[in-house]
């Protein structure tokens, strides 16, 4: 199977449903002639020329709204924000537009866009550019919003997204765009609303999305050299959730971890952690351990970017109170 | 005054669509006023009473099998110009399953997808994006289309318009701003709040021609929006209208509207849009006075009927609480 | 002790504030000459003139940036937004400016700004005006966030957040502006970050803030007639979280039930839920239950918007749930 | 060419000051990308080489006792001119302790609360209303200072620009608004996002003074600053400056810049600020070759003590993660 990097696996989901539908159509700033900001939209202005790959001011509000407002009126647009910090100024629309339009033109009006772009830190840009920020979308009735970690999910992902009649929030990371992975040369789509087992264990439930994934499967690998079996449930679907393939792992286990990047509090990390410990309060046989970003605005400084966030060391630490170790 | 204006122009039963709009949408206001004090409307209602003449002069100048609707909460008028039955807003209005949203949208979100009405949005300006938008879908579509978006003065000053008319001027959408100017965003006189007294000014900031008319005259609004609206059409090149108007009523049920002299209104009133149209109709022998109480009376009987119809109309099922969230 | 409406609890924080504090202003859409939408503001325009009580154009952006700006140049604004679902337009500056400039300043600037307004829904509003939106600003490091229920914790805690040297984010009610409620004559203050008793119990603690404390009340003494003892914690400050208050009362009681009225992903009340699932989990007999809003937009209809959100009924429903009854 | 300017109304000092303010920009900026290059530096890291003309023009029309000034994230020219040291900066820019935000803030956060620099902010647009804000504080003081608010022609399309012009103008307020126009914003030539050329005509829709100034020059930047700030502290009505001018790097550090062409860039080398004031203090016999080369012999030793001061600096501490959170 080909191994592709996960910014070409979405340019492959982008290029396959634009080539399938006339209606689909990307905008954002600098996605055509400078072929994207981190090159996830390569070589798609030229093969679609400027009808259909739209470079925009920089008005996040309004370009959002646009987006919207032709996809309500038949289009089916992919709007990329160069970074979720940026869609803070678009919210309004999202909220109260995208997510609403349905419900309060009693089911006259779907709203078929997707949202995508990177959210989430990356590396030395400091409190404004470093949000990771799922909260903000997956709290928000009238959304679907997924984050998929793999090359593979990301692709499936994007394209039964842009299928979606409902408008999706897709976020990315910056520093997943170079990951590789392999993705099948024919089509396929990965489900909205799915989570997937991405390792098998008995002992405790590590369940995480996004970024995060890669350091949980390091941690899990080196739990194994200390007999620690770990379950991996990645989410890849925030809204909705799977919450039978989450509750099923943990039933299992009888324990979980949850590794998100965002910051704790009103998180969907702790909000995953009251689902299992309402859900599967019988079999818990300890509280839910959460790894997540410290509580504070990201700093430039790198080590203290680094203390910031989620690492392997912490969530071996986690998972090792949630089994009473040491 | 007495000037005699020709109305030859004109085709007869154009001036009398308009006359009938105007007066609809006037008897359904009031039933509107009475039915919220008898609390079967409840919330937010704004009332169009003294607009008239924008909506449907501007939406008389469409062909709505192409041509797109947008507005904000005020919205009642615009839906009823399009073509929404007095019944479906009425039954919206009282919040049952035949209203235009099954009684989950409410007054200030009427929808006519069927005559490409779209909205009704409650967030001041946060429609002018989104109609921004269906006129990308036009052009991309190369479609004949235009779209009327209308805002409000006080809505002008939203970033949402700032955005929204750059990216239409450089991406050529055929879209007509109409900045309805009555005078007041609830209880602020707009030139409290606005550093320019003509907001067509704005219009340059764009590269794009705006215009300031009088929106009182119905016969006005249409040549004007006329006019624009085929120039649109043939360029595609947007361009932005204050239509000069005046608002009766409180902002909505719940504004005594003390901010304004009893003197300013009685002032606009002697410029009642719908008595401006009668008179000119009647002077040029295209209306009686028996026409326009015949009329009138339609209007009002109509007003009275989409109230029974919206009193006998079901609830919406509390399942339905559940529909519509996703497709 | 006087009875005053919670209204005129705010404007007598206000005013006592400005009088006390020559930089105190108060910005924002119709607050000055019309008196504020909810008549907050009646006669502060009269009494302090238009340079301490200004209108603003309808700008929600624009304007609280200018209160970020002057608090971070000396002032001490009040801005009020007329509903916390216009505040979405703002949300940009009270995430990527107020929270976090001293931050990124290393220390140097603090934003001493009030944000408040009336939040969550009211009568006949529809979606996009009965939105319960404390999540977006809770999740946020950086920010105090609170939301007071009586009249006399309004008073105590405004001038507690006028007073504050950050930004502090300030939930009030449009139902909840008529309430009435003790207030004292002379001077006090309620300090942000704690929670507070509101009704002493022993069976159940029934944990809340803003709106619904009036019908978690209603339950509470509906259950004593069926000799079920609830205690009431009204967190009143969301962030900082009066943790200790919660623990204590749960550790006691052995049982949870949670009432907020916003939507429930990712929510105050799941946030709650897991943090005591966590922390009482040797303590805890049942799993914790939520009462929320339904997970839907708002609908316009009346019966509908009753059944969308907590009610005296489904309060009881969950306690008793939580207590293993029936 | 050929004329010579006459710098006759002109200080000896401000010319040098501004001399050897361009020179340690440029210095300073070059060393930053030969850091950036070492890893010394991360993340955006955007240069202000060939702008220089306009942050050393502008500010040097100020008091910064009672003026402010507020840009985006371009500014380590803007911290530098108002008196911020190039040691403070780096360390900045290398993330240590001793740096003007304590290496919590990075380039895009540079802060100098003694001379009146309020940042530094990474959201385009973002600091605009808040530099209003700055103005509105003057205004309510009844103090004398004037704002000045750097943003690029990128930032213009923002809404935030148009509600605070808006609210600038109607509450008087002592600003001016300087549209840094370096013809890019990232990838993108301003004309293909603009609805108009020239930004100076936006002023209209705020009732407000604009004009388009040429930004190569730095004394007719400064005395085109001086003029509007000195009308703006007498009469407190904002105005906009559209400043032209040209970035010579690409617009951050990971920017290859295949959007313009050679040719474009050398045209605008030949119109360097720094050789134009060289050419003219020359013609005028205020500087000789070797003075104008001592001069920068001295910015680039300073450039290149702050590396060292920065490297020898101490990493914040840990526990420096958890403060500033809240005061
Ligand atoms: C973003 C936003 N801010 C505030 C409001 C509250 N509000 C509703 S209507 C209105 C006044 C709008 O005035 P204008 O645009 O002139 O329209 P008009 O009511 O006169 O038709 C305000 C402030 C809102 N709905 N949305
Ligand atoms: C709201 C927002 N959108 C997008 C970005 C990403 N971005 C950073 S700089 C920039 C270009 C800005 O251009 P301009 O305003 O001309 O300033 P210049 O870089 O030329 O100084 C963009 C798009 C951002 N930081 N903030
Ligand atoms: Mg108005
Ligand atoms: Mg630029």
């Amino acid at each position: 199977m080909p191994v592709i990097q996960y910014r070409e696996a979405l340019r492959q989901a982008i290029d396959e449903e634009m080539s399938r539908d006339e209606r689909v159509f990307l905008m954002g700033e600098e996605v055509a002639q400078y072929n994207g900001a981190y090159k996830v939209s390569k070589g798609l202005y030229d093969k679609y020329s400027e009808r259909r790959v739209i470079d925009t001011p920089i008005t996040e509000l309004g370009f959002t709204g646009i987006g919207i407002g032709a996809a309500m009126a038949g289009l089916r647009p992919i709007i990329e924000w160069m970074t979720f910090n940026f869609a803070i100024l678009a919210l309004d629309q999202v909220i109260n537009n995208a997510a609403k339009m349905l419900y309060m033109s009693g089911g006259k009006l779907n709203i078929p866009v997707v949202f995508r772009g990177p959210n989430g830190p990356a590396e030395y840009l400091a409190s404004q550019h470093s949000q990771a920020l799922q909260t903000m979308f997956v709290h928000v009735p009238g959304l679907k919003v997924v984050a998929p970690a793999t090359p593979y999910d990301a692709k499936g992902l994007l394209k039964s997204a842009i299928r979606d009649d409902n408008p999706v929030v897709f976020l990315e990371g910056e520093l997943m765009y170079p990951w590789t992975g392999e993705v099948p040369a024919e089509e396929y789509l990965v489900p909205i609303g799915s989570a997937d087992i991405k390792r098998e264990g008995s002992d405790v439930s590590i369940i995480t999305y996004s970024k995060p994934l890669k350091m949980v499967q390091e941690a899990a690998q080196a739990l194994e050299q200390e007999n620690i079996s770990a379950e991996i449930v990645d989410l890849r679907s925030l809204r909705p959730l799977d919450e039978e393939t989450i509750f099923k792992s943990v039933m299992k286990t009888n324990r979980a971890v949850i590794v998100d990047e965002s910051w704790p509090v009103v998180s969907v990390a702790s909000h995953v952690a009251y689902l299992i410990s309402s859900r599967c309060f019988d079999y818990l046989d300890a509280p839910v351990e959460l790894v997540t970003s410290q509580d504070v605005p990201m700093p430039y400084n790198h080590n203290l970017e680094l203390a910031a966030q989620p690492s392997v060391d912490k969530i071996i630490k986690a998972v090792k109170k949630a089994l009473y170790i040491q | 005054m007495g000037d005699i204006k020709d109305l030859s122009k004109y085709d007869k039963k154009t001036l009398k669509k308009f006359m009938a709009d105007m007066l609809l949408i006037r008897r359904f206001e009031e039933k509107c006023a009475q039915m919220y004090g008898l609390q079967k409307i409840g919330g937010f209602c704004h009332l169009y009473i003294g607009q008239e003449a924008v909506a449907v002069g501007s939406i008389g100048a469409l062909d709505l099998k192409t041509d797109y609707v947008l507005t904000g909460y005020r919205d009642h008028a615009h839906a009823l110009a399009c073509g929404l039955s007095a019944d479906s807003v009425m039954a919206e209005l009282f919040g049952k399953e035949t209203g235009c949203s099954r009684g989950k949208g409410g007054s200030m979100h009427l929808f006519d997808v069927e005559h490409n009405m779209l909205g009704g949005n409650g967030i001041v300006g946060g429609h002018i994006p989104v109609a921004t938008g269906v006129a990308f879908k036009i052009r991309y579509n190369r479609e004949k289309g235009v779209v009327l978006c209308f805002f409000g003065d006080g809505a002008i000053h939203q970033g949402a318009f700032h955005e929204s008319l750059n990216m239409a001027k450089i991406w050529n959408l055929p879209i007509l701003y109409i900045c309805e100017n009555n005078q007041y965003g609830m209880g602020t006189m707009y030139k409290r709040v606005s550093s320019v007294d003509d907001f067509s000014l704005m219009a340059a900031s764009y590269g794009m021609q705006g215009k300031q008319i009088d929106g009182m005259d119905v016969l006005n609004v249409f040549d004007e929006v006329s006019a624009t609206v085929n120039r649109i059409r043939n360029d595609n090149i947007p361009a932005l209208l204050e239509i000069k108007t005046y608002r009766y009523k409180g902002h909505s049920m719940s504004d005594p509207a003390q901010y304004r002299t009893r003197e300013e209104l009685e002032e606009y009133k002697k410029l009642d849009p719908i008595v401006i149209l009668k008179i000119d109709m009647m002077d040029n022998n295209l209306l009686t006075e028996d026409e326009f109480k015949e009329m009138d009376k339609q209007c009002k009987a109509k007003a009275t009927e989409s109230v029974t119809f919206a009193e006998q109309s079901a609830e919406p099922q509390e399942s339905s609480l559940y529909e519509d969230v996703l497709v």
